[in-house]
């Protein structure tokens, strides 16, 4: 079974739907990055929930963390994060040297700024992932050579 | 009330109560609130230990004279509570714990819903299906 | 359909992503929700984006499945079934109740992967939740000359036991023309 | 607290420790005595063998000791454990009597006192007729014994009073008394301890030597008797393991009694006892859990056991005391060291005791309305001073069979025992058993737990009508529940505390309760609300509410009373709320429309209103305070007689207020500090609802929170949006926009102490006239300290500012600014240091301007930075030179010498050298006399980047005064250039910069020769050389002097010659030399020698000043006169 191809192609129409075919401006821009990535929040909750339902309660921050580059990536994208880092001050960042959504944009420079668009759901997903196993944080993430990206995880501490 | 069950948020709020009353639904509203406490050492106590134990199955929380009180929390940090008449000595360790998995499974379900919005109160009949079910089964 | 027969990590793993495209979909629908007026609206639009998604997915389908042109309505039907839906949802509705002419049929799905963990809420009672397939459906059929009218019959969100979705041959397109959106 | 039947008797709680009995001893009147007696029994400490003293007479009368039965045929037991029986071994039947008698070995009458002795021996004997208990003597002696064996007489003597005592030796004992009394007690009482051993070990055996005699059908109490009476000896005996042995068996076998209506409770009653000395020692052998296993295994066994259904309340009672008292044991052994846990601390068994105390409450209240008159003869006091068997009714008394002797008496015993029930302070027993339990809870970390047991608290003060209380406690731990979300738990305790305060008459708590029992926080019905919001209404109709119902009517009336006396009061009652820590059913949600808001913007906030109460409300005013209270007229809305504001249950409502802001308010913020609801008013009663900030509550975070996620359809309609409605408290002020344009023009960087221009355009797109333009302009403030000590600046560019000049020019008035006019005027910094600046340029100015018809005076203001480098124009190189162009190290004196200065520019724009200057310092021109100053050799010199421009000056150190002459450096003066930028405009200032010469050590020549030579020489013809030979020495010298053969010349003149100089006097020597070569040529070296001061220096030093080198033309060239400088 073709399992990853209709995500794909449903991620890239609901790219498509929110931000529509006219780059519009920055404001509209960033809402609609917000409303997607929401939408990937809600989905992580969910898959999450999910996938740690045999698993035994997390020890550590950081030991959620693992899971979300092991089981969680390889849940999404069948592949692990390839390296994951943290200043132990609240900060991680995974990265993903061969990143899914964005392989069928075809690299090179003129498609970088459209990858902002196809990492917000992504980012949803982890915040939700880590929002439900009570870790607060702000992800965001970069390219700097397609496919190749970087996801950082800013722990909001209460 | 021969057996309850409870679903307990995050943030310690309940999202489902529901109880077999024979005595006061209120006792048994107490009863779950109550067992939170046991509920939250022993969620603390994770990482703390190095015998730490991390089942998501807590066990009995504590034993009362006329009630025993059972808790689960998943890694949403979500407290299942069921509480059985102590005179109901039938039920075993490992059919409570099949009851808090199946609860478990039904509540992933519920919040897999897209129209449910987590941390909302549960609204779901299949997670209420499962529940009479465990009613009938335990009451 | 993966999680039933649960079949080792091979299975879970292939169970794990359909959830991820199912828990996806929901999220559409309920920002859909969010976004339009009234139900009505948002079937509309997932039959549009369905059909957008169509345009696009036959490529790759002819390409997975190299099969070719298919003779007549009743294989087409069949390689829908067996082939695109095993293919892409894992799971074979059965192909019944063709009309006597032979242009119209129902695909009726024991279990339709996009509505796992779906309790619709009252307040949705016109809502088509599935409607994304009709025009998937339609899309690609589009591509391969085929106008066709695709619509939900039964919904087991709706009570129904089965999911049934009704196919109608329209015309064959003779030329070529690109099909752009609606 | 009194004590009831319930608790048990403290003989059976107190530790049992052998009892010895003291006699001969006279403590009141024999000082001797006395101190031997504290010895004994003063502080005790825990090392001390576990004896309880007791000093008797000699001829005390022990208890009787009945003749023992020889057969148990025919003995049917009356009860299980008679009353008496332990405090009678703890107490009154001694396990040894010591007869203290005061007798020395060497006592003259020793026959007599012997005699004497035994007879009192033989008084006690015979007190204890058939007891086993010992006897001992003990002789108290004045002198201190000799070591054993070696006082024969008291051997002798002591052998010979033990026969007539008969007396083991084992049993007399001899107390010197002398100061060591206490090591001698000791020793003595550890004795003792030995006797007591053998005594309670040899009653053990007596009573299990009865079990051979019993059989199971009619003795099956003495069982239970004999195996507790072994436990107890053994505990006196302090053979705790034994003693948990006996009891445990003791325990099994009054669970195996046939238990009937009759002797139900006899038999509870010593299962209690024998439950509590078991756990009691469980804990004592520290196997706390041992004690747990055993609690639950009595409770279990013994829950059912009820009893007669009319005394169900007795039944109850029993098991609270059960709880409460192995909580007790609990808590001691804690006490003691045990440690426990959140799960199993005493706390537990508290509440379970409180609980069967409720559960005794409510049967009682049940079983004992009916009972009327107390019955007489009262059944219940017994003749023969109290029970002789535990746990046995007093009407009925041995009685064993299965069916009471008489079913009158037991009636009457019956409806005796509910009406004595009636008096029971139940609550009170309740609420003290409670109380412990908190206390335990809040020891292992359970507040949830701990809060629980405060509302049973709070409920139990109610029921006891101590209704103040009840409500302190309730009003406490509601917040706990309401921030929790438990709304279910929160409604029931809200609903208690209303009856509580209606039964106070408290009416602000009763209002306020009222208001969040309305609210959606509640979980009460329908018409429970409108019930609970017509009281309401009442409240605020000044009328009086109607009484709760379950309220207990017999204080109902007494509330109505106070109501009526509250209600009474004339003049409006005002009725003030702060809600934001409720729910209440009325809420708030305000809000500015922006976070900010220009001065001449009109200010807009939005105050949403909803009820969530059954009905429609109305209010009589609405009003929100802000931080500058001048608004607050502006925020009011008030329903009058036409217009009257009525909030529809969930119909949320909006108002709008806006307002000027005062200009000084600019850059202010402006915050809600609160908002106020109005409700009931004139001449009823008038209730202030107020939120503090823009209102919410405690629920309406969290709600704002899932709104914010929830898939529902927003922006359809303010009832579904009333949830995400978010507050905005404040808002800030900002000036006006400013419609000018500021540019500045100026051409950097700038030169350090250039007066640097700047020029500043200020062009208007106002409509109307910018009024009283003021520009602020110079060194932005805030940045490195030292930067404002080396800038300044000026408007006035004529003139080179001096140091009084600000780094920041403030409020330069441009005057007024017309629509599209444009002013223009320019600012001179000048920067003293390099380096990089940022500069302000700040316009504003007053305009006048409408908003909303309201005049408005607004300041509005632009602001410019620029930063801008300084560098400096240009590089200045100084050197001093001897007139051969040779680098100095020191300054000759009164020798000329050369200053030469190079000035390269390093300026982006071409610099306007205009002159330049010397300041000297003890240096003069080469000659003074000749030109007094020097004048500048560069003139309006323009200096390109990069280029250079030098000067050379001739001078002269004049010789040296005592005063200048140092061998320390001397400074040696300035250097001033005058310049600006050549695009400059031709008026502006000169700057002046000066460059310090270096500083050099002046040095003395004491002979200085210098020669006169032609600028050139020619090929075979005469060149003169005129050597100078100069004494600056204050002494004649002799020079030698000669020339050195060269090959380049011949030379005429004496080839050596000494000759003496005067002091300051010149010696002049004339060569003729003769070129032989061509070109540059070496002169012949002379050499000079002072013979007298070979010190003063070599020849080398002698020579620093003659030229060397000479250029000599060839041959038969026509003379000309290009002079070629040697």
């Amino acid at each position: 079974m073709a399992d990853e191809a209709p995500f794909q192609f449903l991620h890239s129409e609901v790219i498509q739907y929110v931000f529509g075919a006219s780059d519009s401006g920055d404001a509209e821009t960033g809402r609609n990055i917000t409303k997607v990535e929401s939408m990937g929040f809600r989905v992580g909750q969910g898959l999450i929930e999910r996938l740690t339902k045999e698993t035994s309660r997390f020890k550590d921050e950081l030991d959620v963390m693992k899971f979300i580059c092991k089981d969680f990536w390889t849940c999404l994208f069948k592949k692990q994060i390839d390296n994951l880092r943290t200043n132990h001050q609240g900060i991680y960042v995974l990265q993903d040297s061969k990143f899914q959504l964005l392989s069928h944009l075809s690299a090179g420079k003129q498609y970088l700024d459209q990858a902002p668009k196809y990492l917000a759901f992504t980012c949803g997903l982890v915040r939700g992932a880590l929002s439900n196993l009570g870790v607060k944080s702000i992800v965001t993430a970069e390219v700097s050579i397609m496919p190749a990206c970087k996801f950082q995880v800013m722990i909001q501490k209460i | 009330w021969r057996v309850g069950i409870a679903v307990i948020a995050k943030e310690n709020y309940p999202l489902y109560i529901r109880s077999v009353a024979s005595q006061s639904e209120l006792k048994f509203h107490y009863t779950v609130h109550t067992s939170l406490d046991v509920v939250e050492e022993k969620i603390s106590a994770v990482g703390k230990s190095l015998g730490d134990q991390r089942e998501l199955y807590l066990g009995l929380l504590y034993p009362t004279e006329d009630y025993k009180v059972y808790g689960y929390v998943t890694n949403s940090k979500v407290k299942f509570v069921i509480v059985v008449d102590s005179s109901n000595t039938s039920l075993r360790d490992n059919e409570i714990r099949s009851m808090f998995r199946k609860l478990h499974n039904s509540f992933t379900d519920v919040m897999c819903n897209p129209f449910h919005n987590p941390g909302d109160p549960i609204q779901s009949k299949a997670f209420d299906g499962i529940v009479s079910g465990m009613m009938v089964q335990t009451g | 359909w993966g999680r039933e027969q649960g079949r080792g990590s091979q299975g879970r793993q292939m169970e794990r992503n359909s959830e991820l495209f199912t828990l996806t979909y929901g999220a559409l629908v309920t920002q859909l929700c969010k976004d339009y007026e009234n139900d009505e609206e948002v079937n509309k639009q997932l039959d549009k984006m369905g059909y957008n998604i169509g345009v696009r997915l036959i490529e790759d389908f002819l390409a997975r499945s190299s099969i070719g042109r298919c003779q007549d309505f009743r294989e087409t039907a069949d390689v829908i079934a067996k082939v695109a839906f095993k293919m892409y949802l894992g799971v074979t509705p059965s192909v019944t109740n063709w009309s006597p002419a032979g242009d119209e049929f129902s695909l009726i799905l024991e279990n339709n992967p996009l509505v796992d963990f779906v309790e619709l809420p009252d307040n949705h009672n016109t809502l088509v939740y599935s409607n994304l397939l009709c025009g998937v459906l339609r899309g690609a059929l589009e591509m391969v000359q085929m106008a066709v009218d695709v619509k939900f019959v039964q919904d087991t969100l709706r009570g129904d036991n089965v999911t049934e979705i009704r196919m109608k041959f329209i015309k064959r397109i003779e030329e070529n023309l690109p099909a752009g959106d609606e | 607290m009194a004590t009831s039947q319930w608790d048990l008797p403290p003989e059976l709680c107190c530790r049992p420790m052998a009892f010895v009995a003291l006699t001969g001893l006279d403590v009141t009147y024999n000082a001797v005595h006395r101190a031997i007696w504290d010895a004994f029994c003063a502080n005790r400490r825990a090392d001390r063998v576990p004896i309880s003293f007791k000093v008797l007479l000699g001829d005390h009368e022990y208890p009787k000791c009945r003749t023992k039965r020889t057969s148990y045929e025919w003995y049917i037991p009356k009860g299980i454990l008679k009353t008496g029986w332990m405090n009678k071994h703890l107490n009154l039947v001694p396990a040894l009597v010591v007869l203290f008698y005061e007798l020395d070995w060497d006592h003259p009458q020793w026959k007599e006192k012997q005699s004497e002795c035994a007879t009192k021996v033989e008084i006690v004997r015979t007190s204890l007729q058939g007891r086993n208990t010992k006897v001992a003597v003990v002789l108290i002696q004045k002198k201190t014994p000799l070591p054993p064996g070696e006082d024969l007489v008291a051997s002798e003597r002591a052998s010979t009073l033990c026969n007539a005592c008969d007396l083991s030796g084992k049993s007399l004992f001899v107390l010197p008394h002398t100061d060591h009394l206490v090591g001698y007690i000791i020793r003595l009482e550890n004795a003792f301890y030995e006797h007591a051993h053998t005594y309670y070990y040899t009653e053990i055996r007596r009573v299990k030597s009865h079990k051979e005699f019993l059989n199971k059908t009619t003795h099956q109490l003495l069982f239970v008797r004999h195996q507790f009476k072994m436990a107890f000896f053994s505990e006196l005996k302090q053979d705790t393991q034994n003693a948990l042995k006996y009891y445990r068996t003791s325990y099994s076998l009054v669970h195996e009694l046939r238990t009937h209506e009759t002797n139900i409770l006899e038999i509870k009653t010593l299962a209690g006892f024998i439950n509590y000395k078991i756990c009691r020692l469980c804990f004592q052998h520290n196997t706390p859990l041992d004690a747990i296993a055993q609690f639950r295994k009595h409770i279990d066994l013994c829950k059912k056991k009820i009893g007669s259904a009319e005394l169900a309340f007795e039944h109850a009672a029993w098991m609270s005391k059960q709880f409460q008292s192995f909580g007790e044991l609990f808590d001691e052994a804690i006490k003691l060291g045990l440690t426990a846990i959140q799960t199993q601390n005493p706390g537990f068994y508290y509440q379970q005791a409180a609980s069967y105390s409720q559960e005794r409450k409510q049967q009682a209240q049940q079983l004992c309305q009916a009972a009327v008159n107390y019955p007489a003869p009262n059944p219940l006091d017994n003749l023969i001073g109290g029970l002789d068997f535990y746990g046995q009714r007093p009407w009925r008394q041995g009685h064993q069979s299965i069916d009471p002797p008489d079913t009158e008496k037991e009636k009457s015993g019956i409806v005796a025992l509910q009406i004595k029930e009636r008096n029971v302070p139940h609550s009170e027993l309740i609420i003290a058993l409670l109380s412990n339990a908190v206390a335990q809870f809040k020891k292992y970390k359970c507040p949830r737990m701990k809060s629980h047991l405060m509302v049973q608290m709070g409920e139990e003060y109610y029921h006891a009508k101590d209704f103040a209380k009840a409500l302190k406690l309730l009003d406490y731990v509601m917040c706990d529940y309401r921030t929790e979300r438990w709304f279910a738990l929160l409604t029931s305790i809200l609903t208690v505390a209303l009856r509580c305060a209606w039964l106070m008459g408290s009416v602000r708590d009763y209002t306020l309760y009222c208001m969040e029992l309305l609210g959606r926080a509640s979980t009460l019905n329908d018409e429970q609300k409108s019930r609970i919001e017509k009281n309401f209404m009442k409240v605020l109709e000044n009328e009086v509410p109607d009484a709760e119902p379950e309220c207990d009517p017999s204080s109902v009336n007494a509330a109505t009373a106070l109501w009526n006396d509250c209600t009474a009061v004339t003049g409006t009652k005002e009725l003030h709320l702060e809600v934001q820590d409720y729910v209440p059913f009325i809420q708030c949600k305000g809000r500015f429309i922006s976070p900010s808001f220009h001065v001449d913007q009109l200010i807009l906030i939005q105050v949403f209103l909803r009820s969530d109460g059954p009905h429609p409300v109305s209010v009589s005013k609405l009003s929100v305070s802000l931080s500058n209270q001048d608004y607050n007229q502006w925020c009011v809305e008030e329903s009058t007689a036409h217009h009257n504001i009525t909030l529809f249950p969930g119909k949320p409502k909006i108002f709008d207020f806006n307002f000027v802001a005062k200009i000084e308010d600019v850059g202010k913020k402006i915050e809600m500090t609160s908002i106020e609801l109005m409700l009931g008013g004139a001449n009823r009663r008038l209730l202030v609802v107020s939120w503090r900030g823009a209102g919410g509550d405690v629920a309406s975070a969290h709600e704002a929170l899932q709104a914010s996620r929830s898939s529902r359809r927003w922006g359809r309609s303010l009832e579904t949006d009333w949830d995400c409605l978010s507050l905005q408290n404040s808002t800030m002020i900002i000036s006006r926009v400013p419609k000018i344009s500021l540019q500045l023009s100026h051409q950097p960087p700038a030169l350090t102490n250039e007066m640097y221009c700047i020029n500043i355009t200020v062009q208007s797109h106002e409509e109307g006239v910018a009024k009283d333009v003021r520009l602020t302009a110079g060194l932005k403030p805030g940045q490195d300290a030292n930067l404002s000590q080396t800038t300044y600046t000026t408007l006035d560019g004529s003139r080179v500012c001096d140091h009084s000049a600000p780094p920041l020019l403030p409020d330069v008035h441009l005057g007024d600014l017309h629509p599209g006019e444009q002013l223009q005027t320019s600012v001179y910094v000048k920067c003293v240091s390099t380096g990089s600046r940022v500069f302000l340029f700040h316009v504003a100015y007053t305009m006048d301007t409408l908003v909303e018809g309201r005049p408005l005076v607004c300041k509005c203001h632009k602001d410019e930075t620029i930063t801008i480098e300084t560098v400096v124009p240009f590089e200045v190189s100084m050197k001093f030179v001897s007139t051969k162009f040779e680098a100095l190290d020191q300054l000759p004196v009164d020798i000329p010498f050369l200053l030469i200065t190079d000035i390269l520019s390093s300026s982006s724009w071409p610099l306007l050298l205009t002159s330049s200057s010397l300041q000297l310092l003890h240096l003069t021109t080469s000659a003074p006399q000749l030109d007094p100053q020097l004048n500048s050799q560069i003139h309006r010199v323009v200096l390109q980047k990069g280029e250079c421009a030098t000067e050379c000056f001739c001078l002269r150190c004049p010789p040296l005064t005592s005063n200048t002459s140092s061998t320390s450096p001397v400074a040696t003066g300035h250097y001033l250039i005058s310049w600006r930028r050549q695009s400059s405009c031709s008026d502006s200032p000169q700057i002046t910069t000066s460059f310090t010469l270096p500083a050099f050590v002046m040095e003395p020549v004491p002979v200085y020769i210098n020669a006169d030579v032609p600028s050139f020489g020619r090929v075979r013809e005469s060149l003169p050389v005129c050597y100078y030979i100069e004494n600056r020495t204050a002494l004649a010298q002799e020079v030698e002097m000669a020339v050195e053969p060269s090959e380049a010349f011949m030379f005429s003149g004496l080839k050596q010659v000494r000759l003496r100089i005067l002091p300051g006097s010149k010696q002049q020597m004339l060569y003729n030399y003769y070129p032989l070569m061509a070109g540059y040529q070496t002169l012949p070296q002379l050499n000079v020698v002072l013979p007298r001061c070979p010190s003063s220096s070599s020849s080398h030093a002698l020579r620093r000043f003659l030229p060397q080198r000479i250029f000599i033309k060839p041959q038969g060239q026509p003379a000309d006169d290009v002079s070629i400088a040697a």
